[in-house]
């Protein structure tokens, strides 16, 4: 019997295809023209750049079957992963000087997550999830480490490393017990077969989606499976912070809408409370804790726990509204917060990080303009208008609202003064007290690159909206 | 025959031992250990499944497990050997500057 | 398409200080030249307002209405009534004089001082006009910003505790208001349009939770016992014109928002509710006033006094009759007025003695003539002496209140004793008493400072013997908004109990609306 | 029968030398258990037809992967677990928190129903042999998989060679790092 | 509008702005333009008179003052018999003060500031009485006080001055609370607060009640309750005198002008004013009528020990209130006015007196270093005696026809307590005559008392002042001859003119009884004059042998009662322990500031807390992340 394998059709992953390619590239360039890192730089933002544009005019279609779907929600989170590479790729340069990383791989195994994460947004089957998952992870642990001589680089990667193998471990038994059940693992076969064996309420098919959600709450980092998040946040390499924030929190979003509104449509009525109470918690945690923070990183990193609450909220009500307010909100969050660790390396220099908050002690009379765009991000990631912050909390808000989850909402939203409280905190440091020490920080101009994209973007969206809430609308799954 | 029970029960038993060694032992070696022992809990449920199910997605899945085991293995594996030039440590909680 | 006055307001001062941040921030002089044309160009562009302004109607005028965001059907929606149009008179004219007062008491950092001061006045401009609910919680919210940075930059010893206080007390209220917001979209027909949602009805027990969710917005602004204590902090840290704001214009905004909003969206909640708030009210009104008397803090006493103050102005709004609540709108005008005033003056003095304890001072009245006369309409517009504008506003206010419950009136009245107790003894411990000789050599008030306190002492006569100039914009607006609350252009019907004994006709006047059993 | 009896004797023997492997104060003996255990577990793999995986399992498993274990059980050559105590402080919550683990997973087998019967039954499967049938799935249904799977490989290829390289400055991290610095790195 | 009625109030008002504004320029003349002001007012008022008497009655609205709703008040001027009659009382009075003062406040600071706010005064006074509505009463009544408060704290750098002003400010508050509400429960009752309307609608109180509390009020009752509270507090009756007596820090042509001749009457025209609503209810005249004469015999029996000269005059002056609010309780509005009238030109004269001895003496205001001050000041010492004959009802002199006019209505008057009104009344003329001619004896007559210094410096003040107290000496003796009733061959042409407002009162006593009560009154009068003269001209010992003697009731009348101190210990004191103790630390700063703190405290220690479960052993972060898999897949196994 002879088999004919035919080679599916190429185009739908032809942007991941380059992306690879790219990848590739930068390893030989990096073996070829050592240590000439701009170049690297240019070529990692050439592709992030054209394929965003590329992106946006790719058409839906799918491709290996089911394994591999674009539609506009996978191309969605496919340009805020791109956008957190364009951006942390821009930011890389000056900070991976100061801190003498000098990985030429830096660049290719950023690259190579991104295909990760690409693979995960349009991932149709639970394998190619896990795959995807697996590729954006082993990149990161590896970016995490990269800075060898530092104890808690290390120390970050290896915690990363150690808690990630064991949630996959986890992820991997529900994947288990729902391809047993069900018998397959392409996600929306798996939404038929719920349908079609009556499992609504079945335990063993409840216990194998806890342990899936569970292992997608480790990746967005909601509690109580947050452990590793400030740890790690903390401990890695700036740059690769800010990137991970963004990029591998959005694309474990995107998995995890697909999965709970394409395989687990039916048991919403389950998985709602569940969500409900761990959005809050993790608001709860990441807010709360941030505030006792010294570290501005550390407290960046609950802040960005919190904010993980806070997309889930637009998970929680199982419609096509809360996951475009979900979406919208990772594109705002990911402008803001980069702009937030854009000042962070700016205020790095060699001799010192400034990383605690004391650092920003009258910065608004050092660096006023430092300290002015350090206000405007901080009043986004608060949620105060005009900000885009502000837009994206209010579309969460009010498609939980619109769902009936009343007490879910008054509970974030009393949470989310707590944040203000500690964003504040940072402004009063820098507006309000005595500057320590006077130093002025040197702009190069890829940062204020992405510090103006950011805050255009955050000032922008917070007053016209529009557009980018459409996009998000109309890029629902399926459609 | 045997039934499907019977190795997933085995599974679950082996998957919890490997939670267990993970939450209690210093050594990240031995954390790495319990990793596998968890994974292959996992491959043996899936293999069964699969099995039994007359599927084999489940067995492609073990493969790829076993794939990324692999891998999983050179990524930890170098960051243990990195940490121990740091710190001439591998116990586990000893990696615990990063907190509060 | 008429020209979009309403607009030009808002953003004017808000690019006006935008530009200022190009400017040189060593070029202090320039910076405040530019920082008050602009303040008075935009007064001068309010003109058209008092004088286009249409008496007669209820509708809204200088109306500016474009799609915004079309996904959840938001509208950059603008537009003025009785109501509003005086408040955004009021703005343009106290930010003109705050520019004036803090001329040479902010030292450090004017440029973005002025700055943030004229952000602030956009904002306080289109919280007035904004006729959206998404674009006024825009603009409700983003006034904290700036004002938020004036109390913690440029304010007292205290002052980030102030700051942080005022901050996190009305964003806690702002935010669940954001919940009532967002659910009343939902049940209103997916509009943010307030006169839309005005007209759809809402279940009593909807109406309730949402009454609540924006009380605790505007209870918090106003402040309305017992969400308050923000409000002595931050007054008493805030720099002069920091003050002036708070006490002129923000603080109003929750009064206003309950015309704006409770009133007429939740007409059968703000009934059902009227005695809580009248008690709530009436707490603030005696609370307020004694605890001024124990008050040894300059700004402090006037931050208590504006608990009481504000007290009459729920008051009033919540008697929900014609003269209580043209009393009460036109007591937040007076307030800010006197208040404001109060606080230049208080500022003045402040910037030439550095000291806010009462018992620092002593006989000013003697150095500082002028001021003390200045000082003394102050306080007697704020005792509400007739004459003054601050007679008319609680006179309204109380008959109102007396019609819908007179032993409301009553009690609230006892705060006319207690207001004339500390606001004289206060006076004369600034003013009176023998002279505390470290003032001595105290400067007389220049020119600018007469100038800046001027126009409040115009007002305050104006207002006290010619109401009728303001009142005039508001009868047609509040006789509507009471049509909507209770279904008559006279409000709730009224509780004043009159009896009559003999004779099987109804004894009294028909034109009161007064029960008569026999 | 005799499949039952397999069954209970690799069972028997893979609990054990999980066990054993946690339990074992020497990394070196965990290490050899848990080989005890991947061979069983390929029996396993026998005894449910795939024959390919059961290969594998001791190829990659078996050979690779704890091979590559004890060289760095050996490079990092620490002996010291075997004198101090083995375990972190948090040993029996966390051994009651297994427990429970195990317990309810086992508590919800019950309801655990068999989804829908794919198309390779054991006759077609035997027809086939396994491994050309897992051939045949990987190259057609699962060759998107199969492909990221080998970028995987890669990843962890450049993140060994990444880590594990001792960089010459490391001796010298206090060095100053300017880009002149650099160049010279790189003679 | 009549001008001549518009020039009335307005151009003291304009006299004040300028002098306020430009009275610093013009120095030591500022005060030319508020006499020449307040002197055409006066000639206006005559006017007005004359076109009053000539049967002009003028209501008109200048224009409305504040409309909201139903609500419509206009400031508008009603010309009428009483407003006509309290014109001249205001101007005459307000004219002579404001003359005197150019020679009391020669060289004192701030003298253009003493003259605006007599100017303001005169308006405020003038806009009171002229109002054709309540509102503008009040406006008015206000208005006055301000001016009161200003004048009395008008050396305001003595703690005392200062004190006293806002002291007198406070407590009329307290009075203008009842009014206030009074003025509320009119406009429900009757829709208006314009006199007119009001007066000829009144018959609809009748058999009406107020219900407050589920208690039913007689509303009659309780409007003329609440009014006359005004009153008291305005007209310093009990309990609310207490301002009256310490007002008398401010300059002594202030004493005479606002707290004798004018403002302190306002309260007496309240009450006449507002006659038709008080006839309604016979509680409330009552009311008044015992509180008239308890006040009356009160602040008579202090007026005997006290010694600050002007203290003497200040507490005459509540006593004397006293008898106008007996007369308005018995129904006698015309003789209340009456009494107001001559009340109002021979206590600013005995004011005016005091301030030409205050004058003489450098501001030594005790009696206890005076004594044989005739010889020095022989006008001051003439007008003086005019005056306290005047007071003390002797016949002929102004004080005597008002006087026996109150006491005989109070006699024949069926109000409850009218009775006891007289027979107080006519007690207290004896002690009026008594603490009067004590005064006059102590300052004129016996040795000097005082410093040599000062016995160096006596001598009669200048004619700026003298010729204000001549004129007044005038009117105290003259001005109640406008009244004298026709059981002395007069016409009664006082109740006449003033009967189309005032109406009549309730019964009239026989020519007999009149008779005999003025024997009675007068008797009383002559025995104190006879008393004081024997105690302090002939046989001085006696003074201390009766203090021995009524030891406590001295101090009693010495201490004023001790009512400030009870006010001080019940009200004041209390009211800022409260203030500070229970409100603000307690409840402002404890309790709400607790919670308000301690909210985000609890949050912060929460934050705190939690550091410590992120304790950085990955081994402890799994567990808790097992944990709570577990308990998710408990969760939803027991919810599925």
């Amino acid at each position: 019997m002879e088999t004919v394998f035919t080679l599916p059709p190429l185009n739908p992953i032809l942007p991941e295809i380059l992306l690879l390619c790219i990848g590739l590239v930068l390893i030989g360039i990096d073996l070829f023209f050592p240590r000439n890192r701009e170049l690297l730089t240019r070529i990692t933002l050439l592709a992030g750049v054209g394929l965003i544009a590329a992106l946006l005019y790719q058409e839906p279609a799918s491709s290996f079957g089911t394994m591999f779907v674009v539609d506009s929600y996978a191309l969605f989170f496919k340009v805020v992963c791109l956008t957190g590479l364009v951006l942390a790729t821009l930011m890389s340069d000056r900070y991976l000087d100061m801190e003498g990383i000098h990985q030429g791989e830096y660049y290719s195994l950023m690259v190579f997550s991104v295909v990760g994460m690409m693979f995960m947004a349009s991932a149709g089957d639970l394998i190619v999830v896990y795959l995807g998952l697996e590729l954006m992870a082993l990149s990161i642990y590896c970016l995490v480490g990269l800075q060898k001589h530092e104890h808690r680089s290390n120390e970050a990667a290896l915690k990363y490393f150690l808690m990630g193998s064991f949630s996959s471990a986890i992820l991997l038994f529900g994947i288990s017990i729902v391809y047993g059940m069900t018998g397959t693992t392409d996600i929306r076969g798996i939404g038929q077969a719920i349908t079609d064996m009556s499992l609504i309420n079945n335990p063993a098919l409840m216990t194998g989606f806890v342990m899936i959600l569970a292992g997608f709450c480790f990746k967005v980092a909601a509690a109580p499976f947050h452990f590793w998040a400030p740890d790690i946040y903390e401990g890695a390499p700036t740059s690769v912070t800010a990137f991970m924030s963004v990029a591998p929190k959005a694309a474990s979003f995107a998995v995890l809408g697909r999965i709970l509104f394409v395989a687990f449509p039916e048991i919403h009525h389950h998985w709602d409370i569940v969500v409900a109470v761990i959005a809050l918690l993790t608001m709860a945690v990441g807010n709360i804790m941030a505030l006792s923070q010294t570290s501005i990183k550390r407290m960046l990193a609950y802040s960005s726990i919190g904010h993980a609450g806070y997309a889930l909220l637009g998970v929680l009500p199982g419609t096509a509204e809360g996951l475009s307010a979900t979406m919208n909100y990772l594109l705002i969050y990911a402008l803001m917060n980069m702009g937030a660790f854009a000042i962070l390396i700016l205020m790095c220099d060699k001799n010192n990080r400034r990383e605690s908050l004391e650092a920003y002690k009258g910065l608004a009379g050092t660096n006023p303009m430092a300290a002015a765009l350090m206000l405007i991000f901080f009043f986004s990631l608060a949620g105060i208008p005009p900000t885009a912050g502000f837009v994206g909390k209010f579309y969460l808000l009010k498609a939980a609202l619109a769902a009936g989850y009343t007490c879910t909402v008054v509970g974030a939203v009393l949470l989310s003064a707590v944040s203000a409280w500690f964003y504040l905190k940072v402004v009063r440091y820098m507006y309000m007290s005595e500057p320590g020490e006077s130093f002025t920080i040197s702009y190069t101009p890829s940062l204020l690159v992405v510090v103006w994209i950011a805050v255009i973007g955050v000032v922008g969206l917070g007053i016209m909206p529009g557009t980018l809430l459409d996009w998000a609308a109309s890029s629902l799954i399926g459609s | 025959m045997i039934p499907l029970s019977w190795y997933m029960t085995l599974s679950v038993l082996l998957f919890s031992i490997g939670v267990y060694g993970f939450l209690v032992r210093r050594n990240i070696i031995i954390l790495f250990l319990c990793i596998e022992l968890m994974l292959n809990a996992v491959n043996l449920n899936l293999v069964a499944m699969g099995h039994y199910l007359d599927s084999l997605d489940g067995h492609v899945l073990t493969l790829f497990v076993i794939t990324v085991a692999a891998a999983e293995a050179a990524i930890g594996l170098g960051l243990v050997i990195v940490l121990f030039r740091n710190r001439r440590s591998v116990h586990v909680d000893t990696i615990n500057e990063l907190k509060g | 398409m008429s020209f979009p006055i309403l607009s030009l307001l808002i953003f004017f001062p808000i690019f006006g200080g935008l530009s200022l941040l190009t400017m040189k921030g060593e070029n202090v002089q320039n910076i405040k030249v530019v920082a008050l044309i602009v303040s008075i160009l935009e007064l001068l562009f309010c003109l058209p307002l008092w004088f286009g302004f249409d008496k007669t109607t209820h509708q809204m005028q200088f109306v500016e209405r474009h799609n915004w965001i079309e996904l959840f059907n938001i509208q950059y929606y603008l537009g003025l009534d009785g109501i509003s149009v005086l408040f955004v008179l009021l703005s343009a004219l106290i930010a003109v004089l705050c520019i004036l007062v803090s001329w040479n008491s902010i030292e450090i950092k004017v440029k973005e001082f002025f700055v943030s001061l004229l952000l602030l006045e956009g904002a306080m401009i289109g919280v007035f006009c904004a006729l959206d609910f998404f674009l006024f919680y825009i603009f409700w919210e983003a006034m904290l910003i700036p004002m938020f940075l004036i109390i913690g930059v440029w304010g007292g010893p205290n002052r980030i505790y102030a700051a942080v206080k005022f901050f996190l007390y009305t964003l806690v209220g702002s935010l669940l208001m954001l919940v009532g917001i967002i659910t009343l979209y939902i049940k209103g027909g997916q509009t943010f349009d307030i006169l839309a949602l005005a007209e759809q009805s809402y279940s009593p027990k909807l109406q309730l939770i949402l009454f609540w969710a924006f009380f605790a917005a505007f209870a918090v602004k106003v402040p309305m016992w017992p969400v308050h204590t923000w409000l002595p902090d931050a007054h008493t840290e805030a720099p002069a014109a920091g003050s002036v704001v708070l006490a002129g214009i923000l603080i109003k905004m929750g009064a206003y928002g309950f015309l704006r909003f409770s009133i007429p969206l939740f007409p059968e909640a703000a009934t059902s509710m009227m005695m809580v708030m009248l008690a709530l009210s009436l707490i603030g009104i005696v609370y307020g006033g004694i605890i001024c008397l124990a008050q040894d803090d300059l700004k402090r006493l006037i931050a208590y006094s504006s608990v009481s103050h504000m007290g009459f102005v729920t008051l009033g709004i919540f008697a929900l009759n014609t003269q209580s609540v043209e009393g009460g709108i036109l007591q937040m005008i007076n307030h800010g007025v006197v208040t404001g005033a109060l606080f230049l003056g208080i500022g003045m003095v402040y910037e030439r003695t550095h000291t806010r304890k009462i018992a620092d001072y002593g006989g000013l009245a003697t150095n500082m003539p002028v001021f003390a006369a200045f000082f003394l309409v102050f306080t007697l517009a704020s005792v509400g002496l007739p004459g003054t504008n601050g007679f008319i506003g609680e006179f309204l206010i109380l008959v109102g209140a007396f019609l819908t419950r007179p032993w409301v009136a009553l009690v609230a009245a006892s705060g006319l004793i207690i207001g004339a107790w500390y606001m004289l003894w206060l006076y004369q411990r600034i003013f009176f008493n023998p002279v505390n000789s470290k003032w001595a050599s105290i400067r007389q008030l220049d020119l600018r400072e007469i100038i800046t306190l001027t126009p409040m002492i115009i007002l305050i006569f104006w207002i006290g013997l010619y109401p009728e100039a303001l009142l005039s914009y508001m009868h047609v607006s509040v006789a509507h908004l009471l049509e909507q609350v209770s279904g008559s252009p006279e409000g709730v019907e009224h509780g004043l109990e009159i009896i009559t004994s003999h004779g099987g006709e109804q004894m009294i006047d028909k034109m009161i609306n007064i029960k008569t059993t026999h | 029968m005799f499949a039952k009896f397999i069954f209970i004797y690799c069972a028997l023997l893979i609990l054990g030398s999980g066990v054993a492997a946690v339990q074992l104060r020497n990394p070196v003996h965990s290490v050899l258990s848990v080989l005890v255990l991947f061979f069983h577990m390929a029996i396993l793999y026998l005894l449910l037809n795939a024959e390919f995986l059961a290969a594998i399992q001791i190829i990659v498993y078996g050979g690779g992967v704890l091979v590559l274990y004890l060289f760095v059980i050996f490079l990092v050559s620490l002996r010291t677990e075997i004198k101090i105590n083995r375990f972190v402080t948090n040993q029996l919550p966390a051994a009651v928190l297994a427990f429970l683990l195990c317990v309810i997973l086992l508590a919800v087998l019950p309801a655990f129903q068999l989804g829908t019967k794919g198309n390779y039954t054991a006759d077609h499967l035997s027809e086939l042999t396994h491994t050309r049938a897992m051939g045949l799935e990987m190259f057609s249904n699962h060759l998107l998989s199969f492909e990221i799977a080998g970028v995987i490989l890669l990843v962890a290829v450049i993140g060994g060679l990444v880590l594990a390289r001792r960089e010459k400055k490391s001796d010298q991290p206090e060095e100053p790092l300017t880009p002149s610095s650099h160049c010279e790195v790189e003679k | 509008m009549p001008t001549y009625l518009l020039i009335i109030p307005f151009l003291p008002l304009l006299s004040f702005i300028f002098t306020f504004l430009f009275g610093r320029r013009l120095g030591t003349s500022s005060h030319w333009v508020p006499i020449v002001s307040v002197v055409i007012s006066f000639i206006c008022s005559v006017y007005a008179l004359t076109q009053v008497v000539g049967g002009v009655r003028v209501n008109m609205d200048l224009y409305t003052w504040i409309s909201s709703g139903t609500l419509s008040v206009s400031v508008g001027f009603l010309l009428d018999e009483l407003t006509s009659v309290m014109l001249i009382v205001v101007t005459s009075v307000s004219s002579l003060v404001h003359i005197y003062s150019v020679g009391y406040m020669k060289g004192e600071d701030g003298y253009y500031r003493f003259f605006s706010y007599l100017s303001l005064f005169t308006f405020s006074m003038l806009m009171l009485v002229l109002g054709n509505n309540f509102l503008q009463l009040f406006f008015g009544w206000e208005a006055v006080g301000l001016s009161s408060y200003l004048l009395i704290g008008f050396y305001y750098e003595k703690v005392s001055a200062a004190d006293a002003g806002k002291k007198a400010f406070i407590v009329n508050r307290f009075g203008d609370f009842g009014f206030i509400l009074g003025l509320f429960l009119i406009y429900g009752v009757f829709g208006t607060l314009h006199y007119d309307p009001i007066f000829a609608g009144v018959d609809r109180m009748v058999g009406s009640s107020f219900i407050l509390f589920g208690k039913s009020y007689d509303l009659a009752t309780i409007i003329s309750m609440l009014l006359f509270c005004g009153a008291i507090g305005k007209s310093a009756q009990l309990p609310l005198h207490v301002w009256l007596p310490d007002a008398m820090e401010g300059p002594t042509p202030v004493s005479a002008l606002i707290h004798a001749a004018t403002m302190v009457t306002a309260g007496v025209f309240l009450v006449a004013r507002c006659n038709p609503i008080f006839e309604l209810s016979t509680t409330a005249l009552s009311v008044i009528t015992i509180v008239g004469s308890v006040t009356c015999l009160f602040a008579a029996l202090i007026a005997l020990t006290q010694t600050d000269i002007k203290r003497v005059v200040a507490y005459s002056t509540v006593s004397q209130l006293a008898y106008m609010f007996i007369a308005c309780g018995v129904g006698a509005y015309s003789a209340g006015i009456f009494h107001l009238f001559t009340h109002a030109y021979f206590k600013a004269l005995l004011f005016l007196g005091c301030g030409s001895i205050i004058l003489g003496m450098h501001h030594e205001q005790d009696v206890k270093y005076m004594g044989g001050l005739k010889k020095y000041m022989p006008i001051t010492y003439w007008t003086f005696l005019l005056a306290s004959l005047s007071i003390s009802g002797v016949p002929g002199f102004a004080g005597f026809f008002s006087k026996d006019e109150i006491l005989a209505m109070a006699f024949a008057s069926n109000v409850p307590g009218a009775k006891f009104a007289w027979l107080i009344g006519t007690m207290v003329a004896g002690i009026t005559a008594f603490y009067s001619f004590r005064l006059f004896f102590l300052i004129f007559h016996g040795e000097f008392r005082g410093t040599e210094e000062q016995k160096h410096h006596l001598r009669e003040s200048p004619a700026v002042v003298t010729v204000p107290l001549i004129i007044l000496g005038v009117g105290a003796v003259f001005s109640g001859w406008v009244g004298i009733p026709a059981v002395l061959g007069g016409k009664a042409q006082w109740a006449h003119f003033l009967e189309p407002v005032l109406g009549h009162p309730h019964n009239h006593p026989s020519h007999f009884t009149e008779i005999l009560l003025m024997i009675v009154s007068v008797g009383a009068g002559a025995a104190g004059i006879y008393l004081a003269w024997l105690m302090y001209m002939v046989r001085p010992e006696l003074v201390t042998q009766v203090r021995e003697r009524f030891g406590g009731v001295y101090r009693w009348s010495l201490n004023k009662f001790y009512v400030d101190e009870l006010y001080d210990l019940t009200i004041v004191r209390p009211m800022l322990g409260i203030s500070r103790g229970f409100i603000l630390n307690l409840f402002d700063k404890l309790i709400i500031e607790g919670v308000v703190n301690g909210v985000p405290r609890l949050i912060g220690q929460l934050s705190h807390r939690m550091r410590k479960i992120q304790g950085g052993l990955v081994s402890s972060y799994l567990t808790y992340i097992t944990g709570g898999l577990v308990v998710l897949i408990i969760w939803m196994f027991t919810g599925a």
